[in-house]
């Protein structure tokens, strides 16, 4: 494997914030400003410990790099197994960055300052283990274990209705994820039957297709966990409620980076396990991406809370990146994947930023505001880049990604492409509708004469979450040749392995039902 | 079979020895010892337990029959043994403030518990159906006066006599089978009563004893439809009582069902997996649906454990080595988090068990954040939230039962698992998420706080790195027909 | 070469960038960074134009922006004929602009003042990226960023409600044409496999005809939002809410005619598609026509010149579609320097009347501000195509082009229209200028502008006036030398050149009959223009109204679309039926659940009879099994 | 062989009906006179027709001696003062008299050593040598487990009955 | 041969059922226990009768430790009534209804 690297860096990126969590532990929980420093340092130790993954990262190949693998469970064949390609990679890094952030952006929170960190910490570490993990055990086992801080984070920081929030977004997400688990228990013991080999591996399980019969089955399984976390139409309504309710700085990472574990779930797992299935529900899976980005963003477009409508955008959004996905081009997906990067900066910023305004005013309705670009010309300065960022405007990232995502998906899907692509002009709706209501305008409510704009803290935050807009939007060379091996590589397996799969299937496989399936298996397991 | 000659060697009987010479310890010293030390007494059972828990893990690797085949010494039987001792010992160390507060604070209480241990040790070492069965009302007796021992209290005595008439009912139960099952084999040895099967067809005599048999196993482990019990004895019974009733008896009675399943009856797997499947997929439904309404904390609990009996028996459905090591392995799991739970309900019912509203918990986090967050790490681990115990034990009955292709199983058992989550985090919620409505005015016993880190830890350890229960688990069930 | 238009093209970039980042810093100070940089970057286009006009061309890339597999687009410009002059307009006119901006906003916040100047230098910096791109998707950048900039500075005033919302109809009425053109580049990538103008027009003809009828109608969809043509205009006359030198930059000389420019610049395919050339053609002459009518009744100063400007992009539309794309191309230049002249004097004179933009309060101005009159005059005479005036040489090309290639309805359109343009213009003037001031308060207080203002004026009223005579260079003038890139039109002068001159005369003519029937019903109020209005009420209604295309927009478009997803979408769809599916299965759940603990009696003898039923029961289950 | 068939049916008769009556008795002690006359019919049938004379007699001591007894004992306790059964008991005292009188008998019988003849002749039987062979071989293990369990019986009910709090 | 097992066996299936039966439809805790006792009953019935089938004393040794069982049970179960008793002032098992649902 790639990347002969001295010490284990993605081990010690994945834990690193437990370090702070230890740290945190023994401070006093009314030193609150120390607890804030900590955590805050720790992410950002955490951001410039994952920065040599971007620097030492091999171009022009599609293996994983930064390899970590022992075994940890041996009895179950499961094994620690860490490592990035061009798929995880900004996904780590996105995840580190956007942590730091939203620690930063977290200095208002007053309540249970420590158990908020520490919860903080966990997530992070939860959510890189996510996007390292080859095992697919260890991959679950992160997954879920996700959803406690989240949970926390919104139930006990969140708004009025958090533990509504909080409750719907862990058991809509639980629900999905169970039975994603039958199907990697069912593709291990496939896996098992094959070779003999127990082994949880992600390479080792994509090495073993799937009998055709079940794959479908499997991959709806896959697909329903992912697809609720992405959230696609009509699995999305945890997520309004979610975002509402959530903490300033749990939004931004919930939509920054939990989302983009739907999607990251299908590219790596979903598609590469089934290729053949995914071929068979692509148009399923286009209608719904274009139905996600069309409905949301008309949903988006009339609503009368500043968070719930970046929420519904996010719907809108990561249907585009599912459309990429699906479309299975090289340009689809590379733009998908840049576009989940884009979304989780852009987006992350909308909701910091709709955040500052709440911290201010304690309302996130949009007729509570109007005309605060006088008070708060900073703020609406760097509020407009976020926007033009999340709609899609060249020169800065959101452009990059929507483009080769639905340039991608026109040239397999020129359709869907095309219905896609209407992205480009409700986002515009909605979103300016949104800055004209909220910044432009007279101010008509008095509280909004006096707000304070932002302060050097803020402004620290905005301009962070600037730059990577711009970079990406001016030259995202870099990023792209990173991404491009792996997507490249991904796609030969789609579609090569479908291929396969049709060659090689036996009919009279093809034509049994499950249930004969079912039994048939179960009669093999019998046999004394 | 011949009669055996009996086997002299008394070497596997001497953990057993040691919780007999301690519980007579304790009786005696509480006779003509002084007053006031009650609490000293399960100290003294700790002492014991250790001391019997080293011995038996020293014979581990050690196979042996003995008392004329009777009774096994296997990692099986070794590795529940120290399963119980384990139990005990939490339960013992949660008793005393308990106890203490509930002013009954005696060492008959320190005796049963370690009574009721041997009962278990002999179940799950028993190659023999009436070994069993003693041991089991070894085990029921002293849950009975366990069940109502703080006699003042209304609700405990219910929950004693309730817990008596249907145990009681359950064993006739059992025995009635074990007639039945005689009467066909002629023995109520395991390996006789396989052989027979092996070489015979199934009689409806066979049957209908087999059944009776596994209702009484079911009615023990609390799975629907035989669970009734469960919520009212739970609900009713002493909080550390309560966990220990909870857990011990389902270890061993699922030890015992395996064995049982596993060997004697294997051949007629076709029948037993169907009842076993009916059984789980009803204790689920059941156990979890009549969950969601409850407020009442022990209730809820109790029927969370029917529920998780429904997931153990996908493991037993599974009808593999693999499930049995799964079973096992899920109820160490199920057994450390439960006790937590009830330990700390028995912190936070103060006198009385005045406080066991699931309301009576809010804000319980701000006050008593160790507390809090033992008691969330065991409802998570309950929900089956990966890092956990319980998830990793549920991930391996599942994974057991996906193998042995009970498939629909597994997918009903996941998705009432998503449904339970929701049950798990209204208590998580009520500690986290809303203020405080009291003072929360109680002392928590230093030996509590020891039994709540070393579950905690346990949990974890079983949720990150159970490489070797698992393995040891998997050794235990080498027997296993297949 | 490259230095130079990397010099012509970024330096505004980095004046907005300056003023952009240290706002706080340069405040009323920002000009002297922003129009330095324009002028910088005037010159630079100069040169490079000089260079072209010796025969060089260019095509470079600075660095790769996007490559993803075999899709490769860089950051490369392409510096041939038509890009040079269109850099060498948008700079100079730009320039002026800037400089004139500098006495306009002159009472603006310092805040203001310096954010103004940084988003006109922004917007400078995109509209020469636009021209001198060298691959769709760069020229779509500058595309996009002119659009960006034409909605903020739109909504300068944002805290006008009518501001804010015009920048927001500006840009998503141009994003709604966008769409098309963004499909069409899909397109284009899909069919042609790369965006690079050279690879796309030098392979144009390996596609079906009908294909490229589809993209190129496309790419006119996203010309049709960015050019304000009919039915994608409305954005235009709502534009007129932001300052007056915008107005005069972005939605007269320069971002509007993109559309035009990309037209042009993708003759190679609109070539192979007679079918959207005669769309392009259609449609332009029909927004000339439409807008003009408009134009004749309106009363507000800076709208008439918007439908004005509407008017004649149908004009350089007519021109591109009938397939003279270098007339285009010179409507587009003359028109840069008349329309942007006659905005900056619209602005003068609202400068001095402190924002009154109704005609019909003003009157006899010439007198108080003699060099924004004439050189308003001047504007006028050559949009109305009087001889020598720029307007024309350009507008004769066109509809000589339309005639001769075989339009003759475009044609009288154009020229019907050319007589409605010089009425609508002169009746503008006389109102404004002429006659006796209607509003003696308004009159009061008029004055001539600072130098700084004229100068720009003057500056370009010469261009207005002369820069007709380019046609007149060697080798066919600029209509040649834009030919060069554009490709060999046929010669119609070759064809009949007695014909020719006949058209000349008849469409002069029409500017003449126009401009003294303004002069008679103004002037001399025979007819009167209000008993016209009154004799004909539902036409001037009609007219005055604008067609009611905003209320048939609002009321079948925008209202229904915003109401359906408030309550058909949102508050029934998703709160109603998929988060009550949601939420009704949890619901059930629990009442499953309460119709569970309904077994759990309390009563012993229960509980022993649900054993002895389960026991039968999982006995069957058994056997049965 | 039919009388032993309608000796089977009479003590089964007898047996079923006393269980009816357990069952149905209104009055506790009724039920648990009931009980222990079905207890010694099964003694009966266990010595006349089972040949378990051992088990028959066990019975009697330990089920019907010491169990009813200690039933009729708490019933007692806790129901004396409603002195109902006084009333009602007249015609059954008839019934349980000779029901005591036949149980009295056969003990005699069987104690006498006279039984043999009685006996079903189907049923060899066991003896008592052969029971407690099993019992100190087999099942060896139980029988000292029994011992715990008869201990553990004692301590839980002191724990829950006696005085001391 | 004499009376076959299968009578015995269907005398002592009744009685257990009986039993049951008396558990399900009596409310005195004390009755109960006599049901419950006569259950057992049922079962020494048959295991008596088929330790004569089998002319093994098995069944009979087995009786013996349901008969101690039984003991035991009956020790427990009277304390546990009377203390049930002593607090409610009762023995019939629907004074036991604090706990449902």
């Amino acid at each position: 494997m790639m990347g002969g690297v001295a010490y284990p860096m993605l081990t010690v990126v994945t834990f690193f914030p437990l370090i702070g969590v230890l740290v945190l532990l023994f401070i006093d929980k009314e030193s609150k400003n120390l607890i804030r420093w900590v955590a805050f340092i720790t992410t950002v130790i955490e951001f410039i410990l994952s920065m040599p993954l971007y620097f030492r990262f091999h171009l022009g190949t599609y293996h994983y790099q930064f390899v970590e693998r022992i075994p940890w469970i041996k009895i179950l064949g499961a094994s620690y197994h860490l490592g990035v390609d061009g798929i995880s990679l900004f996904l780590v890094l996105l995840t580190t960055f956007l942590t730091m952030l939203s620690i930063l952006a977290s200095w208002s929170i007053e309540k249970h300052v420590k158990e908020y960190m520490i919860s903080f910490l966990l997530l992070e570490t939860t959510m890189i283990g996510v996007f390292c993990a080859l095992d697919m055990l260890l991959f679950y086992l992160f997954w879920e274990a996700m959803l406690v801080p989240m949970y926390l984070l919104i139930g006990v920081w969140g708004g009025p209705r958090r533990v509504y929030a909080a409750i719907k977004f862990f058991l809509y997400t639980m629900a999905g994820s169970v039975l994603m688990l039958v199907s990697i228990i069912f593709l291990y013991y496939h896996h098992y039957k094959v070779t003999g080999e127990l082994s949880f591996s992600l390479i080792k399980l994509l090495a073993t297709p799937v009998p055709a019969v079940v794959a479908p089955w499997l991959f709806l399984a896959f697909a329903l966990a992912f697809a609720i976390k992405v959230p696609m139409f009509p699995f999305h309504t945890w997520l309004p409620d979610a975002h509402v309710e959530a903490p300033t700085a749990g939004s931004v990472i919930l939509a920054g980076v939990l989302l983009k574990m739907g999607t990251y779930g299908f590219i790596r797992f979903c598609m590469p396990f089934f290729p053949h299935a995914s071929l068979r529900f692509t148009g399923l899976f286009l209608v719904l991406a274009v139905i996600s980005i069309i409905y949301g963003a008309l949903v988006a477009l009339v609503q009368d809370d500043m968070k719930k409508l970046v929420a519904y955008t996010s719907v809108s959004h990561l249907g585009l990146v599912m459309l990429g996905m699906f479309a299975l081009t090289l340009q689809s997906v590379t733009g998908g994947l840049l576009q989940m990067v884009n979304h989780g900066i852009s987006t992350g910023a909308l909701f910091l930023l709709v955040g500052m305004a709440y911290d201010r005013r304690h309302t996130r309705l949009i007729k509570d505001y109007g005309g605060i670009a006088r008070v708060m010309p900073i703020y609406s300065a760097f509020f407009l880049i976020a926007t033009l960022s999340s709609i899609g405007l060249p020169g800065l990232n959101g452009f990059v990604g929507e483009f080769l995502a639905l340039v991608g998906t026109f040239k397999s899907h020129p359709v869907f492409g095309a219905l896609g692509a209407t992205t480009s002009v409700l986002s515009a709706c909605y979103m300016l509708w949104l800055v004209k209501r909220v910044f432009y305008h007279e101010i008509t409510v008095t509280e909004n004469l006096s707000l304070k704009d932002l302060g050097f803290r803020e402004v620290v935050i905005c301009l962070m979450f600037s730059i990577p807009m711009f970079w990406i939007g001016i030259y995202p060379k870099p990023v792209l040749k990173r991404m491009e091996p792996s997507v490249a590589h991904f796609i030969a397996q789609v579609k090569g392995e479908a291929a396969m799969a049709i060659e090689h299937s036996p009919q009279a496989k093809e034509k049994m039902s499950l249930a004969a399936y079912l039994v048939e298996e179960r009669k093999v397991e019998v046999r004394p | 079979m011949s009669v055996q000659m009996l086997s002299v060697s008394i070497r596997p009987l001497l953990p057993v020895i040691v919780l007999l010479v301690t519980g007579m310890m304790v009786l005696f010293m509480d006779a003509f010892g002084a007053e006031g030390r009650e609490s000293h007494y399960g100290y003294l059972g700790l002492a014991g337990l250790a001391i019997a828990g080293w011995l038996a893990f020293k014979m581990w690797g050690t196979h042996s029959l003995s008392f004329a085949h009777t009774l096994i010494t296997d990692k099986l039987s070794i590795i529940t043994s120290l399963i119980y001792f384990l139990i005990a010992g939490l339960t013992i160390l949660f008793s005393p403030g308990y106890l203490r507060q509930e002013e009954r604070n005696l060492a008959e209480y320190y005796a049963l518990i370690l009574f009721a241990v041997v009962g278990l040790v002999f179940m799950t070492s028993a190659q023999h159906l009436v070994l069993f069965f003693v041991g089991l009302e070894v085990l029921s007796i002293s849950l009975y006066a366990l069940a109502g021992f703080v006699r003042q209290r209304d609700l405990c005595n219910e929950a004693a006599l309730k817990y008596l008439f249907l145990g009681g009912f359950a064993s006739a139960i059992l025995l009635m089978g074990m007639a039945f099952i005689y009467s066909v084999t002629g023995s109520l040895y395991f390996q006789d009563v396989a052989r027979y099967v092996i070489h015979s067809h199934p009689s409806v005599a066979l049957l209908l004893g087999i059944v009776l048999v596994l209702v009484g196993f079911f009615f023990k482990v609390s799975a629907a439809p035989f669970h009734a019990w469960a919520p009212d004895v739970y609900g009713g019974a002493p909080a550390p009582v309560a966990g220990f009733m909870a857990t011990a008896a389902k270890v061993a009675v699922f030890g015992v069902m395996l064995r049982f399943l596993g060997m004697a009856v294997y051949p007629l797997k076709v029948h037993w997996i169907a009842v076993v499947t009916v059984v789980s997929v009803a204790s689920m439904v059941i156990g979890n649906f009549a969950a969601l309404r409850q407020d009442n904390i022990k209730r809820l609990l109790a029927y969370s454990s029917i529920a998780h009996a429904g997931y153990a028996l996908v493991g037993v459905a599974a009808a593999s080595r693999q499930g049995g090591a799964a079973v096992l392995f899920y109820m160490l799991a199920y057994s450390l988090m439960n006790l937590g739970a009830f330990g700390v309900v028995s912190l936070v019912g103060r006198k009385g068990e005045r406080y066991v509203k699931i309301s009576d918990y809010a804000g319980l986090a701000a006050k008593h954040p160790v507390l809090a967050a033992a008691m969330a790490i065991c409802f998570f681990s309950l929900a089956g939230v990966p890092g956990t115990a319980g998830f990793m034990g549920k991930f391996y009955v599942f994974a057991s039962g996906v193998r042995a292709g009970q498939i629909p199983l597994v997918v009903i058992a996941v998705l009432n698992s998503a449904v339970a989550a929701y049950y798990y985090l209204r208590v998580v919620y009520m500690m986290y998420m809303e203020e405080p409505k009291e003072e929360y005015v109680f002392t928590i016993h230093p030996a509590a706080v020891i039994a709540l880190v070393i579950i905690v830890i346990g949990i974890f350890q079983l949720g990150l790195i159970p490489g070797g229960v698992l393995s040891a688990s998997y050794s235990s069930f080498a027997w296993f027909m297949s | 070469m490259k230095l130079w238009v990397l010099g012509a093209v970024f330096i505004p970039l980095l004046g907005a960038a300056v003023n952009g980042i240290f706002l706080w810093i340069t405040k009323k100070k920002a000009h002297l960074i922003a129009v330095p940089a324009l002028f910088a970057s005037c010159i630079c286009s100069l040169v490079v134009l000089s260079k072209v006009l010796g025969g060089a061309h260019a095509d470079f890339d600075l660095y790769l922006w996007i490559p993803v597999g075999k899709f490769v687009v860089p950051v490369g410009f392409l510096i041939d004929e038509l890009s040079a002059v269109m850099l060498a307009t948008v700079s100079f006119v730009a320039a002026w602009i800037h400089l004139y901006s500098i006495g306009y906003m002159e009472h603006e916040t310092p805040r203001g003042y310096a954010k103004y100047f940084c988003w006109l230098n922004l917007f400078t910096f995109f509209m020469l990226l636009l021209v001198s791109a060298n691959n769709f998707l760069l020229m779509f950048v500058g595309w996009e960023g002119v659009g960006l900039c034409s909605y903020l500075l739109i909504g300068y005033w944002y805290e006008k409600a009518s501001a804010a919302n015009a920048g927001m109809k500006a840009f998503v009425t141009t994003r709604l044409g966008d769409l098309g053109f963004m499909i069409g580049l899909f397109a284009i990538y899909k069919y042609y496999g790369s965006l690079m103008f050279a690879n796309v027009f030098s392979h144009a003809s390996i596609l079906s005809s009908s294909l490229i009828t589809v993209i190129t109608l496309l790419l006119f969809v996203g010309a049709v939002g960015k050019s304000a043509q009919f039915p994608l205009y409305v954005w235009l006359p709502d534009a007129m809410e932001g300052p007056t030198p915008v107005s005069s930059l972005i939605h007269a000389a320069t971002m509007v005619t993109a559309g035009v420019y990309m037209v042009a610049r993708c003759h190679a395919l609109y070539n192979l598609a007679p079918f959207s050339a005669e769309i392009v053609a259609s449609i332009g002459a029909f927004t000339a026509l439409f807008a003009a009518t408009i134009a004749l009744v309106n009363n507000d100063l800076k709208r008439v010149l918007a439908y004005s400007t509407i008017s004649q992009l149908g004009y350089m539309f007519i021109g591109v579609g009938v397939g003279v794309y270098a007339a285009g191309i010179f409507h587009l230049f003359t028109h840069a320097f008349f329309k942007g002249l006659m905005f900056l004097t619209a602005g003068s004179v609202m400068h001095v009347l402190h924002g009154e933009l109704n005609m019909q309060k003003m009157g006899g101005l010439i007198k108080k501000m003699p060099i924004t009159g004439w050189t308003f005059v001047v504007g006028a005479l050559a949009i109305s195509g009087i001889p020598p005036f720029s307007g024309f040489w350009s507008k004769d090309e066109i509809l000589a082009g339309a005639f001769f290639h075989g339009h003759p309805v475009v044609w009288i359109v154009g020229t019907f229209t050319a007589f409605l343009t010089a009425f609508y213009m002169f009746r503008l003037i006389f109102l404004t200028f002429f006659g006796k001031p209607r509003d003696a308060h308004l009159y009061e207080m008029a004055h001539e502008s600072p130098p700084v203002m004229t100068i720009p004026l003057i500056v370009l009223a010469i261009g207005s006036a002369l820069a007709g005579f380019f046609a007149l260079g060697p080798h066919g003038g600029i209509v040649g030398f834009l030919n060069k890139t554009l490709g060999e039109t046929v010669a119609h002068g070759k064809e009949a050149a007695g014909v020719g001159h006949l058209l000349l005369i008849i469409s002069v003519a029409m500017g003449v009959l126009g401009i003294a029937l303004a002069y008679s019903m103004y002037i001399r109020r025979v007819p009167d223009p209000v008993v016209m209005a009154r004799t004909l009420r539902p036409i001037y209604t009609l007219l005055y109204n604008k067609y009611y295309v905003d209320e048939v927009y609002f009321a079948f478009i925008i209202n229904p679309l915003v109401g359906g997803s408030r309550y058909v979408l949102w508050k029934f769809m998703d709160v109603a039926i998929i988060d009550g599916v949601v939420n009704g299965i949890g619901r059930l759940c629990r009442l499953v659940g309460s119709g569970v603990r309904q077994f759990q009696t309390g009563y012993i003898p229960d509980y022993v009879w649900m054993i002895l039923v389960g026991a039968v029961v999982i006995y069957w289950i058994g056997i049965l099994f | 062989m039919i009388g032993w068939y309608i000796f089977f049916l009479f003590l089964a008769l007898l047996i079923l009906l006393s269980a009816v009556g357990v069952v149905v008795m209104r009055h506790p002690v009724y039920s648990a006179l009931s009980l222990l006359f079905n207890l010694c019919v099964t003694a009966v049938m266990y010595l006349a027709l089972m040949g378990a004379p051992f088990i028959a007699m066990i019975q009697v001591i330990v089920y019907a001696g010491a169990i009813v007894v200690f039933f009729l004992f708490v019933l007692m306790l806790m129901n004396l003062k409603r002195g109902e059964y006084e009333d009602k008991m007249g015609p059954w005292r008839i019934v349980l008299g000779i029901g005591a009188f036949l149980i009295f008998l056969l003990q005699v019988i069987a104690l006498s050593g006279k039984w043999k003849g009685w006996v079903h002749p189907g049923s060899r039987g066991v003896g008592i040598g052969e029971i407690s062979r099993l019992l100190f071989t087999r099942y060896v293990l139980p029988f000292e487990l029994v011992s715990l369990l008869i201990f553990v019986a004692a301590v839980g009910a002191v724990a829950l009955a006696k005085k001391r709090l | 041969m004499g009376i076959g097992v299968f009578p015995y066996i269907v005398l002592s299936v009744l009685v257990f059922l009986l039993g049951a039966l008396g558990l399900m439809i009596r409310r005195n805790a004390i009755v109960m226990f006599l049901c419950l006792e006569l259950m057992l009953n049922g079962v020494n019935i048959m295991f008596v009768a088929l330790s004569r089938r089998m002319c093994s004393a098995e069944g009979q040794v087995i009786v013996l430790f349901v008969m101690a069982v039984a003991a035991a049970e009956a020790a427990i179960g009277m304390a546990v009534i009377t203390a049930f008793y002593r607090v409610r002032g009762g023995v019939d098992v629907d004074r036991a209804q604090l706990m449902k649902w």
